[in-house]
């Protein structure tokens, strides 16, 4: 048992899968000698070798496209996009392959292969550096996509990620890296992609979120509790593709009213899915409609305005009151 | 301080073994046995056949649009001759002759051209990928495959194809940055057919050859005559032991002519002379080849002859296999996609799959005019 | 007046544009001597000659990157991708700098253009010929995406398209370029990009389509109106994004009943928005789960195959006759 | 038909006009005024300076990461003074001292590091795109823009910006050979610092030199000495006037070294020694350009002086304009993207916009920690 933060947990679980399966390689912008711009990749190049641990130059499609090869041979290849507003540069490597391979081949080839990316706002970076566009990789057909909110679950899900027989998104909600520190247990845990987890217990509304949100959802849940008495059901999403239908269906015919909440753009994002789920599933247990706290359909305002696009507490809370007064 | 040059290691090269009338430049005559020979040319004439048949299948309506592949047999053939079987092969879409000789039954290709993906399923033992649509794309994944060979330290190899137009795509551009960088065992093949659909090589690019490409990556690149199957295996026999020392990537551009229309739904009427194709139809790869096995005595008119034969009962059988499969209720069943998206079927993907199968039987034929709309665009279209 | 197919309509709109507006160039792969691998560009170069109408390269993000170039520089292109499953190589270009560039000056430099894609199944095409990924530029803000479903409002949408003054994506159902003809007026029309319409009338349940399964919906309206005396209110989307939320919401308001109709992946999809407006908005109008009639979160099956995947008029009409007995 | 080398009228010369003392190549000097000299001099010292106190400024947390530019005036403005301002500009994001010349005023520079959108209003009248981020994509803005000169039969030329580390992207190649073939009039310019981040270009590419990638294009490509601003100078005005005639694109490759850290928030001590960066000190563009501006007598000592003193003074004025805007609400105001994503907002974004305003107020500074971890992420990262 040791205290840590999500970078921490992230770099972890590199070190744990490299050790434990020498097909697992990492590879990417300056995640060698550099350990990464986020030093997610700490050790790694020290420790297993320019053979396993490989600076790439500077092409993303070239990463993802060679990454697929790799795997494709029987390698488990690791990339790391520096960003991922630069992963648009390779999409179309993992939309016609890395998603499409074992189905096109009938089974006889496959990717196993995990994109990494630090994804969403927070940290006053540059344009390009704050997006949330994790939609367009749950809208893909033969992705998986998994986004962690701790460091346990971070290093958890890294694991299950690798050793997933097919292509997993995983993005790196950054403004969590370095955000706070929990307990991660000394031996290896896996957690199953697609599974949700109710983070909170409560009968009053669900507040469904993932990622960097879920963090702000559960100040907001605190605040219901402390200043309403409102008892919130948190679920966190961890994975965004497969989507656990199960988990927050349950949750809502409990409660009746529900908010989901994500920092990416609104239309056509995760919350347009979980609410149309929803309604297919549980529409006559609704007692309000189902609110999208979210970014909005603009380009994030640069850093010095990026907090207001944001999905903060305040939203949250004010949102969850305006449902149950419904 | 002045101006001065940078003198650069390369020089960039023509190679030509085999001449229009089957005569051979002695000393860069390849040490082929008349096995070897005779085979690669058994595999040329089985393509050629094949692409033969596959246009009547098309227009028959029993398999879909599918890029001919007729005069593409030497660059195909005498690089795919040149690596082993445990080494990897990255085709395109137009070497069918290596894919056959790698051995690609022809009833799975036919799936393939005709709707199922079944067609892509690589049969045992061979080291292929599939079929590659989105052109250039597979370039990057065999610049992975030959990292991936240094790193797990097998000493094999892997040979890719691509054409003219592919050479404009910026994954061409990273993948033979990659495999450069890395020393990645990797044979690029360009097939300069000198058209992309429509597009000719001077719209293309600017440059005089593809080869010359090579310098941008600080690797050997060489221009080859297409047509002759030994001089593309020659280059490509250079290439493999290159790579086989860790001496890293080479490119082979293969110079030939694209002599058919770029699919069965192009019409090169729009874009180009007949006379341009009946000059480059002289130059046939197969012709010079046979006229080189006679006149090296490896075979006789007559052997020739039993070749076509023992070939056209060959397709003919492959034909029949892919009719009875193509009607089989498995290779028709929609419902497999559901099975193939991952290792395991998510619930959600379950229930869309179930959400199917109800409708299955229920399923109407669409109405005939849009039926008829669908025809016809099909016959326009990709 | 004159009877033509949607394929002749957009190429009578483009000669019309290239007439009126000599700023109007068109780019892509065969679009040129070949006149197109659909022959939509029929006639333009004869016409319009190589420095408006250009064979370029083989590099969809090289086609579309220039064309933003030109657009700032104060052209109007109008750029093909050879087919919607090629424009994912361009994606970086559009996301990054189409969508962004009035934003990020400030209004001082904008990207008039449009890139115009064949999309969508039903024609026996190979993989990566048939897909329907409308719904990932649909959640790029910054970028507009029109559908046209028939020869009038094709010509009309890309007229106005290639008016507006911000970066337009313009899919084609391919399946429809020759599907049926239509009276197309001699006069130039346009279409407000935004404005879905009401292409039948009716008060029982509210067909929600656009593109090719507009088709299929109104085939399936028919047979619910001759065969079960359901009369459907039909809406053409027209643009998905903007999405004409006012159209939806009134119709579902008269209806209480709804189901959204589109060929692409059903997570993330347009229908998933569309239900989530409907939530948002009349909710308590709803007297029954809205449906998804969608392809599915596969592949598209090879074209032996894929007309299962297509939605057609009889999982509609089934899917109608269960939300009307819901 | 044997193997013959393929002749290519194509020589990659290096070039360097003024060495470390300040002593220039009389044959190459380029035909410069006194006050040309002196101006590129004012511009370049003026990002110089600018460059310093920026650095300041991150460190105070009043702007946020930024690349730093110092040794790259020379590549900068060596080629923006080879344009005219009726001329396209499409820099990268470490051609200060050209933006600066160009027009663009120090505070908004500083807006743009400083989080603002504004920061990339492009002043009246010149004739540049903002700063590019994703690397190697402007190139094919650039090609577009050339590309569209020639539509429009304008007789200009644009100039065109990216590292070495963008020579790996497609899109550099993409731009390359679009430029090529459609004669477009641009002036591709690499400012090749040696280092991508951590990077070195030994990891970047085999090749020799980025000049050399020309060869695949049919283009003219040189090497100059990135530290001299008078090749860099005589290289790029040869390319402009080869632009305007109609000969469409060149590369130039200035070879340099990025003697600061990548960004505010990099650590270059992981990936290179102090002695590399402390050899390359020497080599100062600034230095060596001041010793010749001495020497030639263009200026005496105190005069060199004096212009340090008037900059000073304009940066200041510049960071007190800056803080002003920092601080006005417009410029604080996140409700402007709404306004900003299309000419006309749509229905459903005003509705978006409305939310947003309702809650602006109530709006509460999020927890202590998270802030603290914001800030600390914010200065490993990017
Ligand atoms: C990325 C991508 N863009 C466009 C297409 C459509 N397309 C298929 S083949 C082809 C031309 C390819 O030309 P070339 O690379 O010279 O190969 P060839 O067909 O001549 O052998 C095009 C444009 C595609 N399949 N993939
Ligand atoms: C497409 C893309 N990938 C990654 C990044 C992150 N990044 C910013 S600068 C940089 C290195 C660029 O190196 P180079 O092209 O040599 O330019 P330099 O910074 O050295 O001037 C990287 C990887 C980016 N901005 N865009
Ligand atoms: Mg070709
Ligand atoms: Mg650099």
């Amino acid at each position: 048992m040791a205290e840590m933060n999500m970078a921490k947990a992230i770099n972890k679980a590199l070190h744990e899968a490299m050790e434990h399966d020498e097909r697992v390689v990492v590879l990417g912008e300056d995640v060698g000698k550099d350990e990464g711009v986020f030093r997610i990749t700490e050790g790694l190049l020290a420790k297993f070798g320019e053979k396993r641990v490989i600076d790439t130059p500077l092409a993303e499609s070239g990463i993802v496209g060679t990454s697929i090869g790799m795997a494709m041979y029987g390698l488990r290849p690791v990339c790391e996009i520096q960003f991922s507003g630069f992963d648009y540069y390779a999409y179309h490597q993992l939309e016609s392959h890395a998603a499409r391979m074992r189905n096109r081949t009938r089974g006889r080839l496959t990717v196993p292969m995990v994109m990494r990316a630090p994804y969403g706002g927070g940290i006053r970076a540059l344009e390009h550096h704050s997006e949330a566009r994790e939609a367009i990789y749950a809208h893909t057909p033969g992705l998986k996509v998994v986004i962690p909110s701790g460091p346990r679950n971070a290093r958890a899900l890294l694991h299950a990620s690798i050793q997933d027989p097919d292509a997993v998104v995983y993005y790196e909600p950054k403004a969590l890296y370095r955000a706070f520190k929990e307990e991660v247990p000394d031996k290896i845990e896996t957690l199953p992609i697609g599974q949700a987890q109710v983070v909170l217990e409560g009968s009053d509304i669900s507040l469904i979120s993932y990622g960097a949100s879920l963090r702000v959802t559960l100040e907001a849940a605190e605040v219901l509790d402390e200043e309403h008495g409102i008892k919130a059901d948190v679920i966190d999403l961890l994975s965004i593709a497969p989507l656990d239908t199960t988990t927050i269906v349950e949750s809502v015919r409990k409660t009746g009213r529900a908010i989901v909440i994500h920092e990416g753009p609104r239309t056509c994002g995760i919350g347009a899915e979980v609410v149309a789920r929803i309604n297919e599933n549980v529409l006559l247990y609704l007692e309000a409609p189902v609110r999208r706290v979210t970014g909005y359909d603009t380009i994030i305002p640069y850093f010095s305005k990026e907090k207001a696009y944001l999905p903060d507490a305040d939203r949250i809370v004010a949102a969850a009151l305006e449902t149950l007064e419904f | 301080m002045p101006r001065k040059p940078i003198d650069l290691p390369y020089k960039i090269e023509y190679l030509s073994v085999l001449d229009e009338n089957g005569d051979v430049d002695k000393e860069l005559e390849p040490k082929l046995s008349a096995d070897d020979l005779k085979k690669m040319y058994w595999y040329m004439r089985l393509a050629r056949q094949m692409d033969e048949r596959m246009l009547k299948l098309q227009r028959q309506g029993r398999i879909g649009t599918f890029p001919q592949t007729s005069g593409h047999e030497a660059i195909s053939m005498g690089s795919i001759y040149a690596i082993d079987s445990s080494d990897w092969n990255v085709p395109a879409y137009r070497e069918l002759a290596g894919m056959l000789y790698r051995g690609w039954p022809i009833e799975t290709i036919l799936l393939y051209w005709g709707g199922f993906e079944e067609g892509n399923r690589i049969p045992d033992g061979v080291n292929d990928l599939p079929y590659c649509v989105p052109v250039a794309s597979q370039l990057l994944h065999a610049a992975g495959i030959g990292m991936a060979m240094n790193i797990k330290g097998d000493k094999k190899v892997v040979v890719t194809y691509f054409g003219d137009g592919a050479s404009s795509e910026g994954d061409f551009h990273e993948a033979l940055n990659f495999a450069s960088v890395f020393s990645a065992p990797v044979i690029f093949v360009c097939e300069n057919n000198q058209y992309a659909i429509s597009v000719p090589l001077s719209r293309q690019m600017k440059a005089e050859t593809v080869a010359q490409r090579a310098i941008s990556y600080g690797i050997p690149g060489v221009r080859v005559d297409g047509n002759d199957v030994l001089a593309v295996y020659v280059a490509a026999s250079e290439a493999v032991a290159r790579a086989r020392k860790g001496q890293g990537p080479s490119l082979i551009e293969g110079l030939t002519y694209r002599v058919t229309p770029h699919t069965t739904a192009d019409d090169p009427k729009k874009y180009r002379s007949e006379e341009e194709v009946e000059q480059w139809l002289k130059r046939d790869c197969l012709i010079r080849f046979r006229k080189y096995l006679v006149k090296k005595g490896v075979c006789s008119e007559s052997d020739i002859k039993k070749v076509d034969e023992e070939i056209d009962a060959k397709v003919k059988e492959g034909v029949q296999r892919f009719e009875e499969l193509a009607k089989s209720e498995e290779l028709l069943d929609p419902l497999a996609s559901f099975d193939y998206m991952y290792a395991q079927t998510p619930e959600f993907l379950q229930r869309q799959k179930e959400e199917l199968a109800d409708w299955l039987n229920k399923e109407k034929k669409s109405s005939g005019s849009a039926g008829k709309a669908q025809a016809e665009t099909a016959r326009r279209g990709g």
